[in-house]
Parts: C-alpha cells; structure tokens; sequence
C-alpha cells in the first residue's frame, strides 16, 4: 500500500542521506585536492555494494551466508585474471580473449559468480539456520584454499593489476573517473535491492525467510525462491569483487578467507539488516572507524571492538534504526 | 454419486515401531465436508501432512482430481489446487494480515517472480487479498502485523488464506480451534457455504461444529479407519462413543 | 609405506580428533546447547593459554597454570557474559555474531597489550615429557597420551553433565524457550551465565593443555574457532557424542588427507609438483567433507532430536 | 480473607500499544475462575501479565499477600503460579518425561500421578515433545505446569486441540483439584464446558474487565453482549 | 627538504612481533642518526594486503611520504609494491623479497635491504652437502615456502627423501612427524616460520624421533626461539647476521638496541636498521622527488651495516655474506652463534632475469 507516514517519510530520508554521503566525500575531496579521500569514498562505496549484495540474502532472505566472501574473490580474481592476460596478451581460454574493459570483467564475473551460487545454493538450500551457515562457510574454504595452493595466478601473494581495466574510454586510473563507477555501480546495486524488495518476489521471498512452510502451502517454493535470491546476491557481491581489485589494483585469497565473509556480515548487521541503505552506512562507518582509528593508535582493533560493540548494545536494528527507527509494519 | 475430488489408497505410515497411518483409504467428493475425528495422537495430522505432501508416505497413493500426486512437493500440489490450514497457526510474523492475503493472490496468479512493480501499489493484488479478509471478518484489521494479532485472529487469517488463494479442495486441521464461541459459529456458516466452492477434509474436535457442518465423519483411531458414516450413524455408535466421544457426548 | 607407519598415523588421526574435541568442547555448550553463537570461542581459549603460560612462568608449575586458565577463562567468560552476551539472548542472531566479532578484536588486542606481541614460552610437566613405546613398537609421546586421556574425560563428563542432570534438561529447556522456562520458575538468566563461564572455562582449559604442544601468541584462537564450529556442525548440533565422533571424523580425514593425497597426485602429476597439488587438496579435504556431509544430512551425522 | 490474586485496575501494553485498559481480577483460595472475552480482548494478556511476562501497570497486583509488580518471571512462578501457556510451548527438543521434570517442584503432583491422568504420556515417555500430536503436547503442557505444584494454576486455553473425552477428564480432575486448595484461573472457549466448574466468572471486552460474577447470573444477554454466544 | 617516510607493518594479529622488530630496528636508525628532518608515519596493516593498500595510498595521496617501507609479509607487499613504484615513489623492503619482485618484476624504485626470499634456504642446501645424503624437507604450501625448497634443492646435491608442503597456518605436526621419522632421512630441512615453527618444534622434541634437523633462519629468529625454549638448542640455522658476528657496526647496533628496548634485536630488526640508514644515507645527496638522483644515492648503499659487506646487486637486492648459525643457551636466553661462513658475496638466482 503507498505508505505516505511519517515514519517510512523519515526512513527514505535517512536512506538518501546515506547514499549521498559518499558523492559528498568525494566531491569534497576533489573539490579540496585530497585524492586519498576520494579513494576511501570508492572504498565506502565498493564494500557497500558488496554488503548490499549479501543483504539480499541475508536481510530479505534470511540466508546467514558465510561464504560470500567467495564471490566477492571470484569478482575479484576476474578482474585480476583479465587483467594479467590483457596485459601479456594472452588469451583467457583459447578462443576467448582477454579484454580489459571492465564492462566485460564485470559480465565474466556475474556469469562466473552466478553459476557458482547457483550450484552452492542448490545443495546448501538443502539446509539451513546454522548448518547453512556452515555449509556457506565450507564451500568458501574450498575456493580459498583452492586460490591459495593453486600457482598458476600468484596463489597466497595474490596477483598485482598494473593497469586498471578500461572502462568506455574513462580514465580509470584516476580517482575520480573510478570513484564514478563505483558510486555508479552501488546506486544501481541499491536500486536493484530496492525493487527487488518491494516486488512480488521479494514478498515471496521475505515470506519464505519467516515461514517457508507457509509459502510452500500457498504453491510458492520456498527454496526456489530463496535460490533465485542466492544467485542474486552472489551475483551482486562478485561485480562488488571486481570493483575492489581494480581499486586496489591487487587480487589476493584473503579477498576469500572467512574473515571477509565475516565482515560482510558485519557491515550488514551493523547498518541494519534488510533495510535498503544499511549496508552502505555499515560500510561508512565501518572504514571511517578504520581509517581513523588507525591513524590515532596502534590499538586500533581494540577500540575498533569497543565502538562496534556499544552500537550492537545501544543501537538495535543497526545505525539505520538509530537515523530512523523502523515504522510497526514495514521497513 | 459424483467421482471424488481426492482419494486417498492404502496409506501407511510409521514412525520407528510406531504406526500412525495404518492401510487408510479415504475420499473427498465434490460440495462435501468429510470430518476426520478420533483420539489425540490417533495420526489425523499425520495423515493431512501425507496429503498435502509435507510427509512422505512408507506406502499408498494420493490423487487428487484425477492425478497421482503422491510424488509432488507441498507446493505443486497447492498449485494444483489442494489448499490447506495448519493445527498450529502458521504465518509470517512480520506480515500484516493484508499482506499475507495478497502474498496469496499472487500466488494464485502464479506471479512470485516478478521483479518489479512494487506490490504496495498494485490494486490487483489488493483487492481480492481484502475481500479474502472481509469473509472472515479481519478487514478491520488488515493492516496489524501477524505478530500482533491475537490467538483467535491468526486462527481467521489461516482461513482467509485459503479462500484468497482460491483452492479447489481444502484440507483443514482443527479450524476450529481458538476460535470463541462467536468466531465458531461464523466460521461454521462460512464452511457451510464454502464447502460448494471447495470440498473440505476436516480434522476436528469441537463436535459441535462437526456434527453441525459434516456430511460423513471417518472416525480413526490408532492409525485405523474405524468407522465411517453419516453424524447421525457415528454419533450413535457405540465403540466411537467409547474411544473417542465420551458418554456426556452431545 | 610401513604397517606401522599406517598405524601411527591413524593413531595420530584419532589423537587430532581427540583434541579437536577438547577445542570444542566449550563450544558445544554455548553454541550447541545455549544455542549462542560465540564467535570470541577462540579468545578464552587464548585467555586460557596465556593465563597457563604467565602462571607457569611465574610459579614453575604448568599444573598452577592450568589451574590460572580454567580460572582465567572462567572469569572472563563471567565478565562477558554480564556485559554483553545477557543482553542479546533475547535477539536476532547476527547480533550476537556481530557482538561476539567484537569481542575477538578486543581480547586480542587486550591480550597483547597485557603480554606483548611475542610468542609466550609454555612447557609441558616434566612428568609428561618425552615419548612412550606403545605395543606394536609405535613411539608415542606421552602428553599427547595425556591429552586423549583429557579429552575423553571431558567428553564423558559433558555428556553426562547435558543430557543427565536437571542443569542439562534446563539449559535445554532455555534454548527452546527462555520465557516459557522462566515462566516455569527456572532462573534462567542465572544459569545462563553458569553455562557461558563453564563453557569459556573449558575453551581456556583446552586453550592451556593443547596450548603447550603448540604456539602461546594472539591470535591462536581463530583456526580453532572456525575448525570448533564445523566439528559441532559436522556431529550434529547439541549432541556431546556427535561432537566427539565429528572431531574424529575431522581428526581421520585431514590426518588421511595429508598423508594420501600427495601420494595419490603424484600418480597424475610430476613429483615437484605433486606435493603442492596434495597439500593444497588437502586443506580443502574436511570442508568438502563438511560439505557433503550436510547436504546429505542437513542436521548433521548425530542431530540430537527434532 | 484477602484473596489469593488481587488484581486491580491493570494495564498492559505491547511497545507503544496499549492492549489492557483496566482488568480487575481476584481469585480466592481454591476457587475456581474463569476469565471469558472474545477473541482479542485481552485474556492472554492479562494472564501473561500476571506471570509477569508483559509490561504492565497496575494499582494493585499482589499474589500470596506479596507484591509481584516488577518481579521477574521465575520469582513469581516460585511463588506458586503454575503455567499452561496459550500455544502449548512445550519444550521442543525434549523429551516428554523431561517436558514433565524439568521445572518440578515438590508437593502432591509426581510423574507417575500425571502420567495417570494422561496415559497416553507414560506411552510416549521418551519421545521429543516437538514430534507430538497437537493434543499430546497440551497434555505435556498441563502436566508440566501441575508438577510446578502451584498454588494458583492458569490454564489458557487448555484444552484447545483435545478429544472430547479427554477434555471431560480434565473438567473432572479440575472439580476434584478445588478440593485440594488449588486455585485456578481458566480460559477456554467452550463456554458450555467451562461455566459450569467456574465459581466465578471475569468478562473482558476492548482490554477492561466488564462483569464479574457467579456464572448463573450470567444471562443470554450478556453472553450474547459480550461473549457472542 | 625534510623527509617523510611511510612505514606500514604488521603490529596486530600473530604475525606482529616481527613488525614490532622492523619497526623498532628502523626507529633505532632514526634516531641514532640525529636528523631532525625525517618524519616516520607508521602504521599497522593488520596483515591484511587490502589494508595496507590503503593505507599505502593514505600515505602517499594524503600525507605525501616519499618512501615506504616495512612490510613483514610477501603477500602484502606484493599488494602494495607495485601501485607504490606506479604512483612514482620509492619502496625500501625491510623483509618480504619474493621472487617475482627479484626477477622479471624488478622496478628502479623498488630496492630490497634484507635478502631475496632464496637466499638463508640456499645457504641451507650447500650445507646440508656435507654430512647429509638423503634429507627430509619441508615448507608451507604458499609461494614463499614453494621458494624455500626451490632454493635449498638448487644448491642441495644429495637425494631427497620425502618433500612436503604443509597448510599455512597448521599447529598440528603428528602427521609429518611420523613421515620423518619413517622416512630413512639422515637429516630434515624444515621451513616454518612464526607460531607454525613453535608448534613444531615443541611437538618434534617430544617425538623420540632422532633425525636431525635444519633451517633458515626465519624459522630459528631471536623472536619465536623463546617461545619454542630448549627444544631448539642446537638446531643448526642460516643467516645474514648472529649477534657475535664480529664487526664494530654490529656491536654498536646490539648495544644500542638492547639499551633502548631492553630485549635482544632479531634478524628482522637488522634489516629495517638497515632500511633507514640506506634511506637516511641516500637524502643526505638527494630527494625522493627527484627519483634518478635519489635512486642513484640509494644504490651506493653508502652505510655501516651490522652484517659487515652490503652491496646492491643489479636488481637492487642485496650482496651479502650468509653464515651458518647454531642455536645456543647464553646464561639462560636462547639466541644463534655464527658457526662459519656459508657464501660470501652472496647475490640471488633471480637478477639475471631483471632488466632495468
Ligand atoms: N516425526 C515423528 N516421529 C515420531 N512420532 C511422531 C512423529 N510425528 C508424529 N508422531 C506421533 O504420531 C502420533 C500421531 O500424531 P498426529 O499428530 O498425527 O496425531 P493427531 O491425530 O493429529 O492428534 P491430535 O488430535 O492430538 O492433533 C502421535 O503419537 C505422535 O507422537
Ligand atoms: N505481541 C503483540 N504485539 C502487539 N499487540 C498484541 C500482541 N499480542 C496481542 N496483541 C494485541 O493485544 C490485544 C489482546 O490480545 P490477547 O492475546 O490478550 O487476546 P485474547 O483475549 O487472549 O484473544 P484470543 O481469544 O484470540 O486468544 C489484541 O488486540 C491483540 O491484537
Ligand atoms: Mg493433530
Ligand atoms: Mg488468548
């Protein structure tokens, strides 16, 4: 039903502020000359992205993923991949060449990611609550592992981008063309969530998260449903992946260890889950915290702990429900 | 007499050494209402959870309309038509009641794929979902969170549910159940009616409303088909007064 | 390869196994059956080893120090449970992993910041020391003996203490329904911090017993949380037998895993290669275990009921 | 004498919505009480603010000459309020003979009394609660409150999903309880069945206590008011 | 113009000792220099390789630092080199020095003062050539440990009786153990370093097996040989530098060292006290900024290096003597004597490859 209350009126609010919060950061920074600033607000909008992508499943769908750190490294490694070939003009496969434009990167990595979490989906949606979190988990090991012992691009050192790939003629390398893409990149993603979310679909798969029996008795399958969301998110994760290779120009397995999955996770949680913007002001918060932290002290990661602590314990629902508490029936 | 709409043959089901569906056999014919009566734990849930596909029988066949559906998912066999109400009400917390009926229009429709117009805005959904609501008396509270709702009004949601979703035959464990005195009678008048648009398989201990709406009872008792009959025939005999009615029975 | 060769390292597979489960077993009680998902496992089984090591190190008596771990850990995982874990049972239960993630960067960094960033000297008891000759002429050292022994007493006592005493039936009750057992007069806040400092207890008993065949530095909890939560999950959720037999499972197959296959793909590929090929199929081995194991039996090999 | 629950002018709310505007409940020792409404009017919440599961407020709310206001749920269970919740709730995962010892306390109520009263328990001992009938798991659900040994039991809806002869047992076992000074507060929807062991009765409508009275005195016009028979 | 160094190093997480080391043994050169122009930034990566990314983008973008430097790790510093060496300013390593950095991938601006990651195993494999006939080896399965056999089997001429790569990370050493054990070996060469060294070399000595064992020196450091107490006596090592190598820089930066932070410098202190000296020594003839300048000053390597000789070799990696080393008890602390020169004037395999 249009909602026109005062509530969901402050929730949109909140969500623009948020979302207009990394374009601030950069034009300040180009406006003020500090470059590295421009970088951290592509940084922002990188992991937002790839947060967003995992609140699809997680906050719509209610699918505790710990394995998205894998497509985030898939994402990852296609851009590193094309890349290194682009750059010793090798062909990928025979047959299939290497370009580096991130355009084609980016249709590599949504196809790879997304033939990948459809096949981790099918058998992990045979499960669920914590042994889906597990069996997430596991599958993730796997790819990581796999990265780490396989020689062929760099294994545990990871794999440098000289260059970044080119992007319709923009200049890539600078910060301010990148910051583009990648805040243009997370706009569509938000976007995307945002239909996503208010569609049938994601009624049904909103359904499906709080009662899948309920769903399955009204000729809806629950793991149908929630696959399809799998696939998405997955999906949404790896273009995210491939965004912060070519941002940090550098491709690694720690992009897939458990412990990006976990901050991932963290960053929904700590913006909100489900809710449109959470993931972005998870994100903000997170790196700024970070950043500023880590200038301050070298025990940086205890205080870091503290703050992300006192908002769990203060702030229920994320930072999202403290710019705008969720109205009774919607959010 | 016209051809059942579901029949079900030689059902049975254990749980280790325990049966609970023992060789049932049971049909379900066009503008009728079957109750299914008999002791707790006699295996009624376990025999409607057969039915509509969220346990697997050991051995048997169901068909429903013609077609073998014994192999299908609870969901393919709502899409064929078999609606269902559960015991323990079932529904999603975060929900309003309108929107749950609308989840269930749209799945009528066969349109949970769709990816973009948001359903807030769409009268097609809207409409029908409220007037699923109306017939069971909710449309004042069509916009109250599941979760929010008392006993007895989830208990009505679970009928709106099936009538929005349009269901050619319902299967419905204890409707009754929670319902006051009030919401039984209305609920009772609803069946009645209801039962033209779609036959009822009914799982029931408020005998009032058995005996009220029932055209025949099958009575189980220990996983077994003890008898079957009109009200007037199970009312009087006397090993289902014995296992199952009790002495004082209406 | 030699019988005996096969023999040990199946003895070694049962002994990784075996203490895969000490590493657990404080696990099991929190997450298995309070139902909390605690991510800052891994940070009481390091407060238990530093809290040995420093003690053992003042006194000279590792036995002290074992004694200063299950008290370390004990208090800390009191303190924690008081300050933050109280206030999120009743919530969703990614608040609880983000809480608990928290947790990990605060007691690593506290630690440090306590004993500094190098690695603690811990010792094994003199009386532990050395190797024993099993029958079969097998060379076994006697701690890791010791630590079989540890971790069979331990699994015992859990499964007794679970699934045997009104405690057990409590905190069971707890996790299906906090307020109905509080409804039903069970103090059930009390008992949760009984359960969450006995947990932290075991996590840091374990941290100092296996601590001393290993490396005493922060960050030593993290491999064993993660390796924790997939032999719960591979035995079954809830179930103390399921964890022992999912640790021995884990225990057998990594063990096998290193052993075998590099032999195996040095059938198919040249033997430089072929060590590298192995160790890194291995390292994979137990997650596609894992993996195949829930997709065939979501619950896991021995789910306690429903 | 000053009766055993003395609840007076109580108010409940759910976050910011109020359910309960003003309920008046007393229930002497061994009496027997039935609170009636229709659906949505507030039992279940003035029962589960009793147990001091809700947030309320009230004027007075004393149990056992003590003030339970703000006491948390266990203390007042421990004071002797037995609970058998709306919805069953029993405890999933354990086993039915756990279910019934779990929260046990001593007095005339013993494992082998209960399991003659629902027999049909004592054959499925072993089995987790959550893989029970409908009607299995109301009976575990009574059971497990009556081997709280309460002074006061509450009974939501109880008998809800049971077979009629079992439920006429349980009428039965509640007219024999009274004897043993066991107060009870009920709520059932068959009227039919409940007025008749209720020594007194509590109407409540939009959330406030409308009628209090015997049973008998209450007519068709008022049950028809307020009650929709 | 004063100088603005950029240190990113690990300090948090199991990996932090060492940084603690690099970092302390660079400030000691710092300091023991008296410059008042220099500013070292320091910050800690969380041995995280996207971190330090950008934090070495922080650094360079925002507070404009003309070299950096520290990085413990090789998978960090592979992350972080290259967008240094492409956003023009210069990288000193304190430590990491893979191969793919020392070969094809060498850049004017990237320059190594520590070693090329082959060089202590090298060293280790011309050893094993005299007593040893048949060695047992064995590293964690990642690039450096890959290169750690690689140059140890370069030099090693005897047979090999078992290669094995264990997980990065493991702590449990049964199972190798016993391969060792059973493997007929008169002599095992083990590669592990941090907690993976202390794990197994605690869980060896109480094996009963009686192979003798071997090892670069990263796994026998002054850092982990507390840790890993007795079990470690005698184990015979290889490095650039013991602290009873004779020679009066060496002696000056040990007093110094222990005077400052009360504890014995381990080899990776050494190398980042000789980070700064190359660094403080180029600015005393040119700026970072004027890179061919500063490039030229650096390659001089016009410092006092407590490992005696230090020259460059031509892809700016170093040419260094490397002992052999045995790990002795010094009235109660654990620490490495020199036992014999090993190579003198030691370069790498990889600077045939580097064109510049
Ligand atoms: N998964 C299961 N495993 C073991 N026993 C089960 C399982 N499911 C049901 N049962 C048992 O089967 C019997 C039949 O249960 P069912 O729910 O079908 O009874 P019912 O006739 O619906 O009873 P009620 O009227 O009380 O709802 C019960 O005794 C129950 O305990
Ligand atoms: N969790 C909740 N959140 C918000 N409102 C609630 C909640 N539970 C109940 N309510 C509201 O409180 C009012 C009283 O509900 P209550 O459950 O006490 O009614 P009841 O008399 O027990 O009804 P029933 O006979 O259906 O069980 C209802 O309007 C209901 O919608
Ligand atoms: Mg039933
Ligand atoms: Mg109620």
């Amino acid at each position: 039903m249009p909602d026109r209350s005062p509530a969901s009126a402050r929730a949109l609010l909140a969500s623009l502020a948020v979302i207009a919060l990394p374009l601030a950061l950069a034009l300040w920074a180009s406006l003020a000359g500090e470059t590295f600033y421009l970088t951290l607000a592509a940084r922002i909008a990188i992991l937002g992205l790839a947060a967003t992508g995992l609140n699809l499943a997680l906050g719509l769908g209610g699918l505790v993923s710990l394995g998205h750190a894998a497509f985030f490294g898939i994402g990852g490694y296609m851009a590193g991949i094309v890349a290194s070939h682009a750059m010793e003009g090798v062909p990928l496969l025979p047959g299939v060449p290497a370009l580096a434009e991130m355009g084609y990167v980016w249709l590599l990595s949504l196809s790879a990611a997304g033939l990948f979490a459809l096949f981790v989906g099918a058998i992990s949606l045979r499960t669920s609550g914590v042994a889906f979190i597990m069996i997430t988990l596991a599958f993730a090991q796997m790819v990581y592992y796999l990265a780490v012992a396989w020689p062929g691009y760099g294994g545990e050192d990871g794999l440098p981008i000289a260059v970044r790939n080119g992007f319709l003629g923009l200049r890539t390398m600078r910060p301010m063309p990148f910051f583009l893409i990648a805040f243009g990149a997370l706009v569509a993603g938000l976007a995307a969530f945002a239909l996503v979310k208010a569609s049938r679909f994601g009624a049904a798969l909103q359904a499906a998260r709080q009662s899948g029996v309920r769903l399955a008795s009204l000729g809806v399958e629950p793991r149908r449903v929630q696959l399809v969301a799998f696939v998405l998110s997955g999906m949404m994760t790896a273009l995210a992946g491939a965004l912060y290779a070519e941002l940090n120009r550098f491709v690694s397995p720690s992009m897939m260890s458990w412990h990006m999955s976990g901050e991932l996770i963290v960053l929904v949680v700590l913006g909100g889950v489900g809710r449109l913007a959470g993931p972005l002001a998870g994100a903000a918060l997170y790196v700024l915290l970070e950043h500023a932290l880590g200038g301050l002290t070298e025990r940086w990661q205890f205080f870091l702990g503290l703050a992300l602590l006192a908002v769990v314990l203060v702030g229920r629902g994320g930072l999202m429900s403290l710019l705008a508490p969720r109205g009774a029936s919607h959010g | 007499m016209a051809e059942p709409i579901l029949r079900i043959a030689n059902l049975r089901k254990s749980f280790g050494a325990l049966k609970v569906t023992d060789d049932v056999s049971l049909d379900l014919r066009p503008g009728e209402i079957h109750a299914l009566i008999g002791p707790n734990g006699a295996g009624k849930s376990t025999l409607i959870h057969q039915i509509c596909g969220s346990v697997a029988p050991d051995t048997g066949r169901v068909f429903f309309d013609g077609g073998d559906i014994t192999g299908l998912s609870p969901a393919e066999r709502a899409r064929a038509g078999l609606g269902r109400t559960f015991q323990v009400s079932t529904v999603v917390p975060e929900f309003t009641a309108l929107a749950h009926a609308m989840l269930a229009v749209q799945a009528r429709q066969g349109t949970s794929f769709r990816f973009f117009r948001p359903v807030a805005l769409d009268r097609s959904l809207r409409e029908p979902a409220l007037a699923a609501l109306a017939r069971v008396g909710l449309e004042g509270r069509a916009g109250v969170p599941a979760a929010a709702l008392s006993h007895g009004e989830r208990r009505r949601l679970e009928v709106a549910l099936v009538l929005a979703l349009g269901s050619r035959a319902l299967l419905m464990d204890e409707p009754m159940a929670g319902m006051g005195s009030e919401g039984s009678r209305e609920l009772t008048a609803l069946l009645s009616e209801l039962r033209r648009e779609a036959p009822i398989l009914m799982v029931e201990h408020d005998m009032d409303a058995v005996f009220a709406l029932a055209d025949r009872i099958s009575v189980l008792v220990y996983g077994r088909i003890v008898a079957t009959g009109t009200p007037d025939e199970i009312r009087g005999d006397p090993i289902v007064r014995e296992a199952y009615l009790g002495e004082d029975a209406a | 390869m030699s019988a005996t060769l096969l023999a040990e390292q199946v003895l070694n597979g049962l002994q990784l196994g075996v203490m895969l489960f000490l590493m657990s077993a404080g696990l099991t009680l929190i997450f298995g059956v309070m139902g909390l998902i605690n991510l800052a496992h891994g940070s009481f089984y390091m407060v238990g080893a530093f809290a040995c090591a420093a003690v053992a190190a003042a006194t000279g008596s590792f036995w002290l120090g074992l004694a200063a771990s299950l008290a370390g850990a004990a208090a800390a995982g009191t303190l924690v449970e008081a300050a933050v874990i109280r206030r999120l049972y009743a919530r969703d239960h990614l608040d609880q992993v983000l809480a608990t993630f928290a947790l990990i960067l605060v007691f690593s960094e506290g630690t440090r910041w306590l004993f500094g960033s190098f690695p603690l000297y811990l010792d094994i008891p003199p009386v532990l020391q050395g190797a024993a000759t099993l029958p079969g002429g097998v060379q076994y050292p006697v701690y890791r003996l010791a630590v079989i022994g540890l971790g069979v007493a331990v699994a015992l006592g859990l499964y007794l203490l679970i699934s045997r005493t009104r405690l057990g039936m409590r905190i069971r009750a707890g996790e299906n329904d906090r307020e109905m057992i509080a409804a039903l007069g069970v103090d059930i806040g009390r008992l949760n911090t009984i359960v969450f400092a006995l947990g932290a207890a075991l996590a840091g008993l374990a941290g100092a017993t296996v601590g001393a065949l290993q490396s005493v530095q922060v960050g030593m909890g993290e491999p064993v949380l993660i390796l924790a939560f997939v032999v719960i999950v591979i035995g079954g959720i809830g179930s103390v037998r399921g964890a022992l037999l999912g640790a021995l499972l884990v225990g057998l197959v990594d063990t096998a895993g290193r052993f075998f296959l590099p032999r195996i793909a040095g059938l198919f590929v040249p033997p430089a290669e072929a060590g590298l090929v192995g160790s890194g199929l291995a390292s994979m081995l137990i997650y596609v275990v894992m993996a195949v194991i829930l997709a065939l039996r979501p619950r896991g090999l021995f789910a306690s009921h429903a | 004498m000053t009766p055993l629950l003395d609840v007076r002018d109580l108010s409940a709310f759910y976050g910011a919505s109020q359910a309960l505007f003003g309920v008046d409940l007393a229930v002497g020792e061994g009496e027997v009480v039935a609170l009636a409404g229709r659906n949505g009017m507030g039992k279940t919440t003035t029962i589960r603010s009793v147990c001091g599961l809700a947030t309320a407020r009230a004027k007075t709310l004393r149990f056992a000459g003590r003030s339970i206001a703000g006491t948390p749920p266990h203390r007042i269970a421990r004071l002797g309020i037995g609970l058998v919740p709306e919805g069953r709730r029993c405890f999933r995962s354990l086993s039915v003979r756990e279910n019934l010892l779990v929260a046990a306390r001593k007095g005339p109520w013993t494992l082998a009394r209960v399991e003659a009263l629902f027999p049909r328990l004592a054959e499925r001992r072993d089995q987790p609660a959550g893989l029970l009938s409908g009607g299995e798991q109301q009976m575990v659900a009574i059971g497990r409150a009556l081997m709280t040994n309460p002074r006061l039991l509450v009974l939501d809806e109880a008998t809800e999903g049971l077979a009629p002869l079992i439920r006429q047992e349980i009428w039965a076992a509640i007219r024999s309880l009274r004897g043993e000074a066991l107060s009870i507060v009920v709520v059932d929807k068959t009227l039919s069945e409940l007025l008749p062991v209720a020594d007194r009765c509590v109407v409540l409508a939009n959330g406030r206590s409308v009628w209090t009275g015997a049973p008998a005195a209450l007519d068709r016009k008022m049950q028809d008011r307020w009650l929709g028979v | 113009e004063p100088l603005k160094i950029g240190m990113i190093t690990t300090l948090s997480g199991p990996g932090a000792g060492l940084g603690i080391d690099t970092r302390d043994g660079f400030m000691l050169a710092v300091k023991q220099s008296g410059a008042s122009d220099v500013e070292v930034l320091v910050e800690d990566d969380g041995q995280k390789p996207e971190l330090a990314v950008q934090i070495a983008d922080k650094m360079i973008q925002s507070e404009d630092v003309g070299v950096l430097t520290g990085i413990v790790f090789s998978n960090i510093l592979m992350a972080v080199a290259p967008s240094v060496t492409a956003q023009d300013k210069f990288y000193v390593s304190t430590n990491a020095a893979p191969a793919a950095l020392a070969g094809k991938g060498c850049n004017p601006l990237y320059f190594n003062a520590a070693y090329q990651n082959d060089n202590l195993h090298e060293a280790m494999g011309e050893y094993a050539n005299r007593d040893h006939k048949k060695m047992f080896i064995m590293a964690p399965n990642y690039p450096a440990g890959k290169d750690s056999l690689t140059g140890f089997k370069r030099y090693y001429k005897g047979e090999i009786a078992g290669e094995i790569y264990t997980q990065v990370g493991q702590t449990d050493y049964a199972a190798e153990i016993a391969q060792i054990r059973a493997s007929g070996a008169d002599g095992a060469f083990v590669f592990l370093p941090g907690g993976m060294g202390i794990a197994f070399m605690k869980q060896y000595a109480q094996s009963g097996s009686d192979v003798p064992l071997m090892g670069p020196g990263f796994s026998f450091s002054q850092d982990v040989l507390g840790a890993i107490g007795q079990a470690a006596l005698g184990v015979k090592n290889s490095g650039q530098w013991a602290k009873d190598l004779d020679n009066p820089a060496s002696k000056r930066f040990l007093e110094a060292f222990q005077a400052e932070y009360k504890r014995l410098p381990s080899i990776y202190a050494v190398q980042a006290f000789d980070a700064a000296q190359l660094i403080l020594s180029a600015h005393r003839t040119a700026e970072p900024s004027d890179t061919e300048a500063f490039r030229a000053a650096l390659l001089k390597a016009d410092i006092q290096s407590p490992r005696g000789k230090f020259a460059f070799n031509t892809n700016q990696h170093p040419i260094q003597d490397i002992y052999l080393t045995e790990v002795v008890d010094e009235n109660g602390t654990l620490t490495n004597h020199i036992v014999e020169k090993i190579f003198a004037d030691h370069g790498d395999a990889y600077a045939a490859e580097c064109q510049m």
